[in-house]
């Protein structure tokens, strides 16, 4: 099993959760995150003063699934997410060791 | 709030007078005003402090602001209301009142000052005394031991307010003799605050990070919430000094109304203009610059001197306000100096202008017999002089005395665990409870 | 608000009438009333509806409130009250008034206007012109450009709020002439907000997202929190309109009371029949319903006409939600029109039947010497037909017109970052400042 | 209290009073006090309780005091208000009142009860009745069903508070009648909330994970605001009770204001001394404790009494909260019994105390003429103890009806989701809808 | 070295701390965290309309252990975390490359 | 590739943050998390009783790096992050499989 973890541009998380359903993605984890990259913050206002505010609002996707559905998976995500701009974010992908259903037990593909 | 202190004069001498009616309509009038004004305290300062500190603080602040309320209301039982407003002795009347009226002496259900109970005189007074070193609190805020502000604030209460207090509110004050215009405390509250935070600010050395580090508002829709409750409870603050539900005090919340919203206007145009952007919290400081400026003037001036008013509060304290904290680099945490401080001298000054009756649509209430412009600036500005110089240094002192006694500043590593919990043993957010 | 008129008919023709004596408790019920109405405008509505929006819009709605009470309050000096209130000219009279007190020209600390001073009357009125341009904001939240947003609402201010203003409370207003019953605002305040939101979110077209995306409230707290200021504010909003405390203001917040809550039972039972639960967003929408309709009628009927105004409003306001939003899906962000314009209108028409004093328990003061019950429905169908028809033609115009000069929405990507960050350069929330 | 009464008395049997004239600063300072009481309930206490519950939980508490205002509302038109202060029939008199002013018959705009618009009285006594069963919802939250809550408060209000209400307010009241000194609600309102909230959180059983599971306040900042709400609204509660803009409301308020100050200062004192470091939680706790225990005393003791009033209540209610909840381990959620109710049992015996005028420093306003100290605490005890068993009695039974009827718990696993879910739909807070 | 990152219902994470600590695991970390899978939301009420809520509330436990006690904490968690009804969430097992303790600079197991 | 996920205090990511961008590190995906391990949390007072917490807040941090840049930024955040104290925190190192830049789909190396 592979785990993608995907960092994205919050406003496009409905469009990310739609495209993996269309493949059959049937899980997904979700955490607020901030981040920076390339993308270097933006300056906010404090009573007559400017301050950069570096780490900016991203949201990350954790999907687990399947070796073969992974670059179908990884392919969704990338054209959903995308805006062109700079701050589109990263998929980063981990090898899985064991995935366990809690419910059932069951482990394996079929606990994805 | 002349009134007061005339109606004292006539009250003071002789107790009996307080078999003399008094008028429901006031009395209404002022138990609402004691209300509106320890709103602006409990929750509304707190509030506007609370949401500009880190969550880490948050707590801190809200509880230094009920326990200043708490402590100063047992002070002010014991003597504070006496020192204050009894008549003083001899030599020192015009700086100090005596202690005829400790434990609230004669304070009684019958007691009648002006048109009012005097209990209600009292009650309503306190609630200034309350918010006062309340106001100091932003000087010192996300650093400050809370055993070490207590002790601060209840003896600044005792050295500072009440002194001052009685210089410009009370029928033998020294700067009430000489004709001071401060109708609801640009000097009694406003300088002394914000002179005190100043001190306070300086001498506790800035937050471990300042300037580098953004100490961003950790809640900026508490802040504008408690923003709002003070707006309002201003109309307590400055009407309820007529000490009458009358013209007088009809006027003073319509110029108070009017200051509010030229400040918040122009602060935010002057950041429009600066920044591209105007900001909710520039919105609301430039509100409370306003409020904070016409304070003194409030009983004194038209709606177009408070126009005026509030146009130069917002312009000159967004730039006191930049120029302290980014140029001289003072960490007055929550700008209490630039905003209050400033606000209350200029407002000062500003009542000594804008009271007057020949400004055609800028006109005021006019001076007291026989004075002229020149005088009252003259005289406002010695009352300026003196509570900045007397403030300045009664604070200094102080802070030093309590530095000996507990420490003024918590260790660093608790300064950077937070307040909350090193201070409260408490965290203000605990969404995750299951 | 019929005192209102009447006495400013008296006092309109004769400055001299300024002599007369106010009365003290008079003047103490308006000046709280006058504070009462500030709190529901700052901070009441604006948590109202700042929960109700997104996390980070939420500093954007109560900028949005603070500045229209900044800038209406300074339009207010300068001719406001004055084209609200002084007589007007010639033919126009009837329709506008004039510039006689511009600059408060005459609003001196001794003017009086009917029991009370005149400033007071000028600050109460004040109030009113605030939060009537802040309720709009509900209907283009989310979306609209700050500065088309504060340039429509002044402009919205002088062409639709003071002349409806004038038409239905001042002495030559035509609609006051012809004995409309609308005493706190049913036609001038809520019809007139609710029309113009709904005009303005047809124009601004829906939030991207909408109908498919769920926008959830993001603080439901802070909504609750503002819904319970309002009810509190709301005393001062009808009973003040008495210009009184007397028997009059007394009985106009008791219905106050009973249509609010009836109003918040309503839709909660509806709720819980259809959806097998009542909700918090529920029981304070069902409040503000009944609140608001029961406004132009609260000088004129009875408890117990109250409890069946506010049981309408808590249905016909449900319905009128559900089906704007669902059927018709027009993104009237936070329901103005569906519970201020549909409850103004229900609420004018009602006045008409339950201010008839033949209707037993439901009997309210009694129709004007001359008044039948069917001649009062005509005059409260016209005065409601007309409201309806000149604010949405000049909101109409008013927002092409701003749309050319500044365009009215934000560009897409402002959208989806919100209008905290791109239009205010702030984040409403910073949990995580170390 | 006293006045309402004896007016009442006075007014009762015969309407024709009401031609008498009313007197409008008196009006003004009721209408404010409606006002303030309104507030205290929505959202002061809304927000002081939900501060204090978990994040899941939240709006089951906001809801449940809304709810609890509208239906309260509603059965005060109906009946409520007449069986509580309409004259009684033959035997029962003296614990119930009768059905003549159902309906508000005869609460017409004319009617005059004291000095003041009868239709005023109504409203400011209706505050009471909404506040005293939303106090009790701190007892069984988290844990109780919407529909139980709501039919449980219906039936408590009729069967409870409104027989309490007349035999201590009533003109006809056997308490009354033998002279209870109860100013503005310790026996009527602080004793049957709080003993009610006992019955209930032993009846409904501890939540579950009580005690070993830590159940944390999910936002102290909510609850320190509502804090603030109810020491502001508190001085219409306790001041408004005198009836009239008088010597003896303003004393009422400063009495109030001291007794919460000590009380906070007091459990401050002993957290301090306890646990090295004084809470937010604990100085708001000790202010609720204070203010709870001085209300009835407030209309007959000096400030000297409720310093000492309030460092009791401080004292002995911090130590009835440990007590109950650390070694009988009784789930009275937010603790109303050892603050409210132990509070109302100590500040109705205080009041037989302190009201005395033989106490120097600690002097109060004197007994009613022929009453002695001994005889005044006997009644008190008499008052307190029937006061206590009657409502845990019928709270008792009632609790058993509504759980015949709806069942009183929701199931384990709605517990653990949280009742903001099951019970209405809805999540409090969503920072990331997008 | 094993991470195990288990998504489960927050109302289990006491019971799944303490099953854990009995097996002598002696450090976690924990993250809120919005996810669904078969379990499809519920529906909330905003004025009148009802809505689907996608992504419900999770908590995501992360645990480092020794190889040799990955299966017994897998299990404490499956029982601990279990009720039976779908949403009961899964456990994703890793490999850990290193483990490093900040304060002493060790690595390996005894950093665990 | 490494992912680096280090848990520190959190008032020590601002250090680690310019630690690391003083060797080079170009972005990270910051997430405020909860835990325990050596250290057992303190207490808070609530009305008249004392609780322990547990769980006390802790900064995530993950960065990934080319192999190379690995032991660098471990260095790196050690010298940062440390207090000496216990809670001072953990760095786990996983390996990634791969990395893909959303924005212009670049994959491995270059994508970090
Ligand atoms: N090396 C990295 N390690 C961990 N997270 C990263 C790294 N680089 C970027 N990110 C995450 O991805 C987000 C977007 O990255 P950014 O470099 O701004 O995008 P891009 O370069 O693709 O325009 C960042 O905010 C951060 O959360
Ligand atoms: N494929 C997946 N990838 C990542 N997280 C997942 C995946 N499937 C499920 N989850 C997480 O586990 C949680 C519970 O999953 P769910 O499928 O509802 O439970 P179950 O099928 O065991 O009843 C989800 O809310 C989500 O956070
Ligand atoms: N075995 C573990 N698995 C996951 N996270 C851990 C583990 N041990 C520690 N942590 C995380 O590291 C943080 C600090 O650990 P701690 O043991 O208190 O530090 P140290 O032992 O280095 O003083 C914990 O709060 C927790 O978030």
């Amino acid at each position: 099993m592979k785990m993608l973890i995907a960092i994205i541009k919050p406003f496009k998380l409905d469009a990310v959760r739609e495209a993996l359903a269309d493949i059959g993605v049937q899980g997904m984890t979700v955490t607020e995150v901030r981040g920076f990259g390339r993308q270097k913050g933006h300056t906010e206002l404090y009573r007559g003063a400017e301050y950069t505010v570096d780490l900016l609002p991203k949201i990350k996707i954790e999907v687990a699934v399947a070796p073969d559905m992974a670059d179908k998976a990884v392919e969704a995500i990338l054209k959903a997410a995308k805006t062109g701009q700079i701050g589109d974010g990263k998929i980063f992908i981990y090898d899985l060791d064991q995935t366990v259903r809690i419910r059932t037990g069951e482990s394996g593909i079929e606990a994805v | 709030m002349r009134k007061i202190t005339a109606a004292l004069c006539a009250v003071l001498p002789c107790a009996a007078f307080a078999q003399e009616g008094i008028d429901s309509g006031n009395t209404a009038w002022l138990l609402t005003a004691s209300a509106l004004v320890l709103f602006m305290s409990l929750p509304g300062l707190a509030l506007f402090y609370g949401g500009l500190v880190r969550a880490k603080n948050v707590l801190s602040v809200l509880v230094q602001c009920f326990a200043i309320v708490c402590a100063v209301s047992v002070l002010w039982l014991v003597c504070g209301y006496s020192l204050a407003f009894a008549p003083g002795n001899g030599f020192s009347s015009g700086f100090i009142g005596g202690l005829s009226k400790a434990f609230f002496a004669g304070v009684t259900e019958g007691a009648v000052s002006g048109s009012v109970p005097e209990s209600l005189f009292a009650m309503y007074q306190l609630t200034f005394a309350c918010i006062t070193p309340a106001l100091i609190v932003g000087g010192f805020a996300e650093r400050m031991k809370f055993s070490a502000m207590l002790l601060f604030s209840c003896l600044w209460l005792l050295a500072v307010y009440l002194p001052v207090c009685h210089w410009v509110w009370a029928g033998d004050g020294w700067l009430f003799r000489l004709g001071l215009l401060d109708f609801a405390g640009g000097t009694v509250v406003h300088i002394t605050a914000g002179v005190a935070a100043l001190i306070a600010a300086l001498q506790l050395r800035p937050r471990h990070g300042f300037p580098q580090t953004p100490m961003m508002p950790h809640n900026m829709t508490m802040t504008v919430t408690g923003a709002g409750m003070l707006w309002v409870g201003w109309f307590g603050f400055n009407g309820g000094s007529a000490l009458a539900a009358d013209g007088n005090a009809a006027m003073a919340i319509l110029v108070t109304h009017m200051s509010a919203a030229a400040g918040a206007l122009m602060w935010s145009a002057i950041e429009w203009v600066k920044y591209g952007k105007p900001s909710a919290l520039g919105i609301v400081t430039g509100m409370v610059a306003g409020l904070g400026t016409i304070t003194p003037a409030s009983g004194y001036v038209g709606p177009g001197g408070a126009l005026v008013i509030g146009l130069v509060a917002g312009f000159v304290c967004f730039n006191a306000t930049h120029y302290l904290k980014r140029v001289l680099k003072v960490d007055d945490s929550l700008d209490v100096f630039p905003v209050h401080g400033v606000g209350g001298i200029l407002g000062t000054l500003m009542a000594g202008v804008f009271a007057s009756s020949a400004l055609g649509v800028f006109s005021g209430q006019g001076y007291a017999e026989g004075m002229t412009m020149g005088r009252q600036i003259g005289v406002q500005l010695l009352g300026i002089g003196a509570t900045v110089a007397y403030t300045a240094l009664l604070t200094f002192v102080l802070l030093k005395l309590v530095e000996r006694i507990v420490g003024l500043r918590v260790v660093p590593e608790h300064e950077s665990m937070g307040l909350d919990t090193t201070q409260h043993n408490e965290r203000a957010y605990d969404m995750q409870s299951l």
